[in-house]
């Protein structure tokens, strides 16, 4: 699909209307995820429990519509999960974007996540889609630096 | 000539429908600048300055003619004050560590502007670290321009640099960079200007800007890439140690010591790149060719639709002076609830090429109270279909973005 | 393929009758290379790595893609350790000033060579000086080597950094940089290795070397006068400051302070010289398709004809090694009762191409007590017909210059 | 003529056999002149008169054979002149050289020198064809730094 068309039927809905956007009350693990070359700054928290369940996903600051709705995505995808299978979708998703990830199975495992992959046709925006899902990566392989 | 007459001397533009409104990155190239290089290489390609044969005399001939041809432009004195650099950057790095580091001391002031480009910041914070020396930022009003008494007040007599950009690449304003080299030199200090968002777009004179050091790039006026100019008074280059050593720079050199070449050749370290030298002599002959009046006009006419067609739209902010004849060509915006970076993805979905980002101008975007701002920049070779287009293509943004209008 | 092949390839040589042989100032371009860079700026031309619109992504793309093909030419582990600079001359300064200032202290040791290029002794004169470091010179035997009881007499515990060409510029020895730095990681200092010399006539793999800093020009392996090559181990890369700081180059700035971008951006300040880049990209190509071995065949070739005639002549007094495969195709001599500055004008008057002077290596003119030397130097592309003219040339400059024989 | 022809007629008689070269006992003016790219090095002795006549010339050193004839044809020619007649050769023959006097008379004035009018063509030996005119000049202005 063409960008103006991803824009329209994926991404403005997350970005105007986020649903995982706010401050989450006693998270597990909180970090900041920073795209200097664009500005986008976001921090995500996530509650983890201690059988390693993704409980809650939730994210603050801004940036552009591709990173925040691409955030919004993945935090309603992860609730539920476990550590492990976030990182395999995180994997996934980040592997889809650079497109090295091109199995349609595969893809399409990702979910709503997979609609984003026309911005592996964007070169310049890879940074701000992948934001989100990178952070969360760090965070849940304990590399809070 | 019109526009669409220069339009046919460049090649990028023939056969598909961009429009490029990113020339205050970088300009393009006429086909003529492009053969002059390539004639360079085919013809005259030797190591020029040392070899004793015809083709290496004659790349040298071409090299120092197109020294002189840079000279000349920007009123230099002589063709020994021009030092040929890889570009703006580079200028600035020579001027601040072979001038900066060995003039500065604790307590003296280098004084730019909050608007300059990182360019003509960072090797000031750098010096200023090492020295001990102060940065102090001179803040401009509203539309972007810094008034008489915000310069007086900073300027004074601690100050040992002032280094002002002669053009924002951001607000696009002009600065009065020739009052406040009178000011800077009342008070000892010397002035460098940036001059890379100016030499394309004006008549630079050196000497009638009493400009101490002045710099830019080939790259923004239609040269090669790998070319810039750091013009710089002879006293002062005269006094100045060498930034870069290495070959073609010496007179003699023993294991233990050595001593320099005479100027320019002092700041040309190495292998000289005389094929984008030769470029940017052309480069400049086009630019002869079509005229400053020309140019100018051509910015006012466009940038002036844009501004209208921006406030037309009623959700764009605008930056920089109110008046289109201020803008050197550069409109910087934002359009009201949609990211710059969105904007210009959205764009080029419709072919046309903006910059969006902090422009290598962050002090300034946190100055203002944007994280990022787009930049449509226009020259002589736009046309008023380029605008139109740009404009729909804008006016279609905030809808694409699931805005109601 | 023969060399008369190759020859076609390259606009300089036809239509004249020019024998160029001096080849390791700067090599000749193939119609490909010069086809490159005009192509990057008639199609993709405008400012890498920041712009989001296609043009700009394709710049920064062929941009990156010369990086990998360098990186993969000199056998890098990855292409974030390749830092694009405008020649060896740059890259040896950032080396000296970014690696060097950093890291010596008074007493500590840098050794080179007698024989190095300007380029990799001034900067080092220069940091000693700062540091108070000692710039230590190791010597070779009369044929230009460097014995192994020379390089581990001076490499010791002091010393810090070793930098050593990788092929003499004068001599057309080729080092034993391998073993040099496996001494020098024993005693805990960085091997830099120039390779300015060796990169365009062999294949140079800086993870068999395991060097830490390699440089080279892309001029001399018919590339664009404009780009050059900085090689250096991401661990220490990561470690250091940047060299140039300006655009590109940075993640935040305020007004106090900057963060850098990674690697290797972080030592690439201001617009790149992408179509150079691309220029030398399409040059590697180049190379690989005529191909290490042939190159090597013919200069050995070519330089044993020149040595046997040399001999031949009776007056002529070579330097460097007696076996012609040591000479990487530079073959230095001076005529008996002949200053070589008469003998490269009176070879010119026939068309030959020869460097005389110090060859930006006074050290070592010092050292072999010769004011100037005359250098041929060969490449793949010269022909036995040229060897030939050269001979006759040489042959005569001594009744020219009123010697009876 | 051609270079080689140049070398044979003029060159060669005065780099072999020069008739100035040597050491001068009592000189009233002694200086270097050295073009570092070359490596030519001449170190030249004047005696002058106090009526300011140039009574005697001579040079030591070494470097090319263009530099070693243009330094021992002058110094054959200003014996016998006063200090301003011998400036004006200089200057005179320092804007052949470069090109820049092209009048033939004036050129005649420079008698022998005037053969060496082809290193014009020359542009890489200039500096070795003025280097002893240059070091004379800069004696004669005083200029001896
Ligand atoms: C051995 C060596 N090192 C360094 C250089 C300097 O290269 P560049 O002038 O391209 O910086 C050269 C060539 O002149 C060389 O031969
Ligand atoms: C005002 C100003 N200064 C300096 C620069 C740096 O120029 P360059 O990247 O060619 O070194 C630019 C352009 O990016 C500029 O707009």
């Amino acid at each position: 699909m063409d960008i103006k068309q991803l824009y329209r039927e994926i991404v403005n809905e997350h970005n105007l209307n986020p649903e995982h956007k706010g401050k989450m009350e006693d998270p597990t693990i909180v970090l900041r995820g920073v795209n200097p070359s664009c500005g986008d700054d976001i921090t995500l928290s996530l509650k983890v429990s201690d059988k390693g369940i993704i409980e809650d996903a939730m994210f603050e600051g801004s940036g552009c519509a591709i990173s925040q709705a691409s955030v919004d995505i993945m935090a309603g995808q992860i609730v539920g999960m476990t550590k492990e299978e976030a990182l395999k979708m995180a994997s996934t998703f980040m592997g889809m974007i650079k497109g090295e990830v091109t199995d349609e199975e595969e893809i399409e495992s990702l979910d709503e996540a997979a609609a984003l992959r026309d911005v592996a046709h964007m070169p310049a925006r890879v940074k701000c889609a992948v934001l989100g899902w990178h952070t969360m990566e760090k965070m849940l392989n304990g590399d809070n630096d | 000539m019109t526009a669409e007459d220069f339009r046919q001397d460049f090649p990028i533009f023939q056969g598909n429908d961009y429009v490029y409104f990113d020339n205050a990155a970088t300009s393009q190239r006429p086909l003529q600048v492009i053969d002059a290089v390539s004639d360079f290489y085919k013809r005259s390609n030797a190591n020029p300055l040392r070899g004793l044969y015809d083709w290496s005399v004659d790349a040298t001939d071409r090299y120092e003619h197109a020294r002189k041809v840079v000279a000349s432009f920007i009123g230099a004195a002589s063709e020994t004050e021009i030092v040929f650099t890889r570009n703006t950057t580079e200028s600035m790095n020579l001027v601040a560590y072979s001038y900066g580091m060995a003039n500065l001391r604790a307590g003296d002031e280098v004084v730019i502007t909050v608007m300059e480009h990182h360019s003509n910041i960072l090797p000031w914070q750098s010096v200023c670290n090492k020295t001990g020396a102060k940065l102090v930022f001179m803040e401009p009003d509203e539309e972007g321009y810094i008034s008489r008494e915000e310069y007086e007040s900073k300027i004074t007599e601690r100050t040992r640099i002032v280094s002002v950009g002669h053009v924002s690449n951001v607000m696009g304003v002009t600065n009065p960079v020739k009052e406040i080299a009178a000011l800077a030199h009342k008070v000892g200090a010397v002035m460098v200007v940036d001059g890379a968002q100016a030499a394309p777009h004006m008549k630079v004179d050196v000497r009638d800007i009493d400009a101490d050091f002045y710099a830019f790039s080939g790259h923004k006026l239609m040269g090669p890439m790998g070319i810039g100019v750091l013009y710089g008074k002879e006293k002062l280059l005269d006094k100045m140690d060498p930034f870069l050593t290495g070959g073609e720079m010496i007179e003699y050199v023993t294991r233990d010591s050595a001593t320099w070449a005479e100027l320019p050749h002092k700041f040309e370290a190495g292998t000289v790149n005389a094929a984008d030298a030769v470029g940017l002599e052309e480069a400049i002959h086009y630019f002869e060719k079509v005229g400053f009046d020309f140019i100018r006009e051509r910015e006012i006419a466009l940038t002036s639709r844009i501004m209208e067609g921006m406030k037309a739209n009623g959700h764009v902010k605008l930056y920089g002076p109110e008046d289109p004849a201020d803008h050197c060509g550069i409109v910087t915006f934002v359009i009201d609830g949609v990211h710059p970076h969105d904007t210009a993805s959205i764009l080029n979905e419709d072919h046309i090429c903006i910059r969006a980002g902090h422009h290598c101008a962050q002090p300034l975007m946190q100055f203002i109270g944007a994280g990022s701002t787009a930049r449509a920049s226009v020259y002589f070779y736009n046309t008023e279909e380029e605008v139109e287009r740009f404009l729909k293509s804008l006016d279609g943004v905030r809808k694409v973005m699931g805005y109601g209008y």
